[in-house]
């Protein structure tokens, strides 16, 4: 990838856009607008970076609650995102779904919800439903967190993917924690998730985000395989927020991770990583980086303008959708 | 050509119907293509619609429900069996918290999921605490979900077409003694959400539906004789429900009957009642009277099982308690086979 | 010494109270010894109480309600606790086809699970439509298991101590706004099943628990304006339920009105309403009402979540217009902040 | 175990015993008393057979609906089994579980349920609240067959145990079958379920139940394993069911299982086999057998008798025991 200027840059401007609009909701978050709970993605962004370039708009997609940046991946639309958490009409779930329920189809993104697991299975039918046309060639990305690997139905789906031999890609996005308990609380010390899965049957790699090169690498192996060969895939990649779990804070003064790991990710963060490559191998000015700053605060501008000015819901949005007609 | 069906029948026939009305239609449950077809009601379907279309799954009760889900939102619609309501509990996060909810939650951006859970409720030869529950109560509590559970095997055949094409999920609920009743069978649409008035009558109303009904309607011919008059109405549709017709009825007949097929704590018909109760000042005759199961686990000897459930006989007395009648005689069709209560035919299997 | 306590920390105490009592007793729930302590009720107990009697555990609803039961069976009470009722979909197969069986369906010849299941309803700073349910009526439904939920500090430190030390499966509902509510706490041993007279009253009873007994007794001082006096009920414990203090107070009141903390179609309130209806003949002066929550999932967007959950205004309302009048002033007490309605304090945070 | 002559002999006795037992209920079936499901354990016996030689009234165990065999290698009472069945009163569940609900904690026989794999947490469960008493030195038996595999609370139980070092020691019998499918229906082809749950980080083994030392040695190694260590264990047995699924009769007439399998298991059956083997070593003689068919059949006539001529539980019963005093 690194190799690619053209698709670096891209990588790099995905990557540092999506850093930049959760930062943004981080920051006013406090002004007590965008009611609901947020789960940023800062620190995670690399890999949604890497996604974003390759779209497919018949890929689909589902995920849970921290999801921003896998709907953004599916090149879904900003407004409707930050309309969705102002809890407006306009909101890319007419506000009735917040942070956490969020959807595009016209992207292929189909669906995040809140129930940790609950929407493995709901990829796994997509896929399926997939591959009952023969001439499919697409795909549908699976998003899970290492606290989802936790859940029975998790495994269930895992053996029927394998068995029926469906073409989704798990992304298993492993931050080390579950909220505030860290992976050695929750699952068998020296566990390896990916290799764990991999004994459902099912090809598997993994790769830790902040190598740059192999992240992409990895992701684009697993992404063509299948593709092509229409078969289940999972992929771990080791990642870090920088937030708290759930909120707009920096939350490491409790203590609760240890110094080291922070350590590691501060100095390993993605995004600064391959900022400061770019520079280095000069695919990238220090100007140019303003640009795509200022570009890109335009628009989250234009967003939060967006979603201030939308017309909220209204009690007659009360009773609509419950049942389809 | 033939014109009697038997429930099972009238199942298989509709899944035969929708699954060619719809190429997309997959359909899928435990033991769906062996050698028992789930009753009978699957039988060779595997055969006629290719493996792809009609298949065995694993125990994963759970995910095959949001499987289900997610396949219905990516076009395909789905039939998903249960051997028994009881397994169905193993899926109640998906069933609550995703295809109830999926339009609604993001705003009607989507569709909501179009899928069809059919569940056999188990009963006698010891099935058990465990495999003769019936949760319709529950689910017809969660708002985004529709449940029905026919008596008769047209009913059972419209309404599983309907069910199945009703752009919502479905739960489709079977009684596994009906499995054997025959009927004659017309396709007609039937709405979701309607009750049937299956027998006008003048001085009690009487709501029940699947095996309940079938006991109302075998208690029915011994009544007249106390001028007693039954309005039956079938409740096919349990969520969402009617209800215009029932008040109606009950502001005519001022008595009610609700016969339920579970356990009637904060229930099915306790739902039912309290609606009604709170709509219109209805100048009872007498007490409104619901009649369900015991609040228990059904015990699996059969010695004592046979207390644990509404029948027609209880059915009988209630009716004439109703009526303030203490005087009467116990029809012999009524009275209970000492041996054989827990069978609805004599030759009947373990399972 | 403190005298008052907030009900998390009621809840607190309840816990060191039982696990003090029972050297045996254990106690885990995701987040259980984090920084947050589930709200503040369980924060340092783990340092207390050691690493083993108090743990975090995996996302694995279904497994440790499982394990909650057999710990239980061989020796060690267990409290379960979910920081979200919605989680706890996922171990109805455990709680209903185990734990509320387990000494029925083995005829007597072991013991019931004595483990308690907290569950906390979100409600309000867009909890949304899968984190703010409460499925009080749907164990109520299910024979074997007890339901409690209780509106103070008081009787949430009794009654969890009583749900800990009951040898059956107890669910024990807290509402995420009460939380924070503040009240003495004096020990008493509350025997479940029971209802609590929380005020005599004349013309009207009503029933309440949890937030919405809350709302209730916000509504009450404005009340005797109109002539009004409520008989107000604490139906702490849901299930079982002792129905004849209910009776008797309407009996008295022939006016009756129940606050239901969750949608009402086929729900705990309507339960208790049929049961009431089919036992006496009362003479309602007006129809019995029913107040919850709309019979929808919960939006999330705090515009139009305002409309969805029952609170002081809509049960005001609702009260005068049970008595039939309509000319009033709405207390400004009672009239929504327009901002934050979805708060039960201004500082409330995202979680 | 062949080599010791007592032991043989006590194992055989044992799977003869189980093996007539169920082939009495299903003999007597017919006569439509024993009004319940049953699902019988012909064809399974050895390991139970073996099983019982280990008993420890302080081992527990808990077991799904094909219970017979693994509660009577709790030694638990013949005669409250077929009253149990026969629905009387003085059945081991009083009548109220019938075949599919069984318990006898005086011998550590915890309970066995009808819904496939809800109690393999109850039994993970029992272990959890032996671990808490640091002197213990027993463990708890889960049974549990090949389609419990693919349920989710069975991996979220093995997280669980494995991350909490708890006793207790799962035997997967592995017929091949879940009622009528086979399986490669169900899992993944060249699946082996011990090595998939090796992964998990538990130890596992796996023997084929006619294999008759093999078995003795791998379940004895797994049982002294649990017992010292007191850390989780899995053993895979392979075994095969001559009966049909749920019921009294013979079902191959269905044609669902595979002629090489059914021939396999035939010539192969563990308790013919060891009944041949220890005829050759001298072990046994066929008089000796005969005695041995002679006072089981006895008990079996007596414990029927039992089960007869007990009083069923009356219309009071049905109210008792929801509650726990
Ligand atoms: C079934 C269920 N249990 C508990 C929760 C509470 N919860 C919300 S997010 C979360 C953490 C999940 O961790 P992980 O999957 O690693 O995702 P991350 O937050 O690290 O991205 C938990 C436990 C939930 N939403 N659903
Ligand atoms: C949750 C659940 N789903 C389905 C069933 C129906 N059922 C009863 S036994 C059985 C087969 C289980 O197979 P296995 O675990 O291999 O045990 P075996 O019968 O072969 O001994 C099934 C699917 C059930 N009891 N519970
Ligand atoms: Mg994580
Ligand atoms: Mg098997």
């Amino acid at each position: 990838m690194l190799r690619n200027k053209k698709l670096s840059k891209r990588i790099y401007f995905n990557s540092l856009r999506i850093r930049m609009i959760e930062l943004e909701i981080s920051k006013r978050y406090h002004e007590q607008k965008m009611r609901c709970p947020v789960h940023l993605s800062v620190g995670q962004e690399f890999l949604p970076g890497i996604i974003e370039t390759f779209f497919d708009k018949n890929d689909k997609s589902v995920s849970g609650h921290r999801a921003h940046a896998h709907y953004l991946s599916k090149k879904c639309s900003l407004k409707k995102l930050i309309a969705e958490i102002y809890g407006k009409k306009t909101g890319c779930s007419g506000g009735i779904g917040g942070s956490m329920h969020l959807i595009d189809k016209s992207k292929g993104f189909y669906g995040s919800t809140a129930i940790v697991g609950n929407t493995i299975p709901i990829g796994a039918g997509i896929s399926l439903s997939m591959s009952l046309n023969k001439t499919n060639k697409n795909l549908t990305y699976i998003f899970l967190g290492d606290g989802a690997v936790e859940t029975g139905i998790f495994f269930e789906t895992l053996n029927f993917v394998v068995l029926k031999k469906l073409p989704c890609l798990f992304i298993c996005e492993n931050n080390s924690f579950s909220v505030y308990s860290e992976l050695r609380k929750r699952q068998p010390k020296n566990r390896k998730i990916s290799k764990l899965v991999s004994s459902f049957g099912i090809k598997t790699d993994s790769a830790n985000t902040t190598h740059l090169n192999d992240t992409f690498k990895k992701f684009s192996k697993a992404y063509n395989y299948v593709k092509k060969k229409q078969m289940p895939y999972f992929v771990e990649f080791h990642t870090s927020r920088k937030l708290e779990h759930c909120g707009p804070n920096y939350d490491d003064d409790l203590n609760y991770r240890d110094k080291n790991f922070l350590n590691y990710w501060k100095k390993n963060d993605p995004v600064e990583k391959l900022e400061k490559t770019l520079l280095k191998k000069k695919y990238l000015s220090k100007t140019e980086i303003l640009s795509f700053k200022s570009k890109i605060q335009g628009e989250i501008i234009r967003s939060f303008n967006y979603a201030e000015n939308s017309k909220p819901p209204k009690f007659e949005d009360l009773n609509q959708n419950l049942f389809s007609k | 050509m033939k014109n009697k069906f038997t429930f099972a029948e009238a199942i298989k026939k509709a899944i035969i119907y929708s699954m060619k009305k719809d190429p997309k239609m997959i359909s899928y449950g435990l033991g769906i293509d062996d050698p028992k077809g789930i009753f009978g009601t699957t039988t060779n379907l595997h055969k006629i619609f290719g493996e792809r279309r009609v298949f065995d799954v694993p125990t994963s009760e759970n995910a095959l429900t949001g499987i289900a889900i997610g396949s219905s939102i990516a076009g395909s619609r789905v039939l998903f069996s249960h051997q028994r309501f009881d397994f169905s509990l193993l899926s109640f996060d998906q069933l609550i918290n995703n295809a109830a909810k999926w339009n609604y939650m993001f705003g009607g951006k989507t569709k909501s999921p179009s899928i069809t859970i059919r569940v056999v409720v188990g009963k006698g030869w010891g099935q058990g605490p465990t495999h003769s529950q019936n949760f319709q109560s529950l689910l017809a509590h969660i708002p985004g979900l529709k449940v029905v559970s026919p008596a008769f095997p047209e009913d059972a055949y419209n309404l599983l077409i309907d069910s199945i094409f009703d752009p919502n999920p479905v739960i489709f609920i079977e009684h596994r003694w009906l499995h054997g009743v025959s009927g004659g069978i017309k396709r007609n649409k039937i709405s979701l959400g309607d009750v049937h008035l299956k027998q006008r009558g003048k001085n009690i109303t009487i709501l029940g539906n699947s095996i309940g009904l079938l006991n109302v309607i075998k208690v029915n011919r011994f009544l007249e004789k106390y001028k007693i008059y039954p309005e039956i109405i079938d409740c096919y549709s349990i969520s969402p429900i009617n209800l215009s017709k029932i008040v109606k009825s009950v502001k005519k007949t001022k008595r009610l009957l609700i016969v339920d097929n579970s356990n009637t704590f904060c229930s099915f018909s306790s739902g039912v009642l309290a609606e009604l109760v709170q709509m219109k000042k209805i100048n009872f005759k007498s007490n409104p009277v619901i009649i369900g199961n015991k609040n228990i686990p059904s015990p699996t000897s059969h010695y004592i099982s046979k207390f644990f459930y509404q029948d027609s006989l209880s059915i009988f007395k209630r009716i004439l308690k109703t009526f303030g009648i203490s005087n009467y005689e116990i029809p012999t069709e009524l009275k209970k086979n000492k041996y054989y209560h827990d069978v609805p035919i004599e030759k009947f299997g373990p399972f």
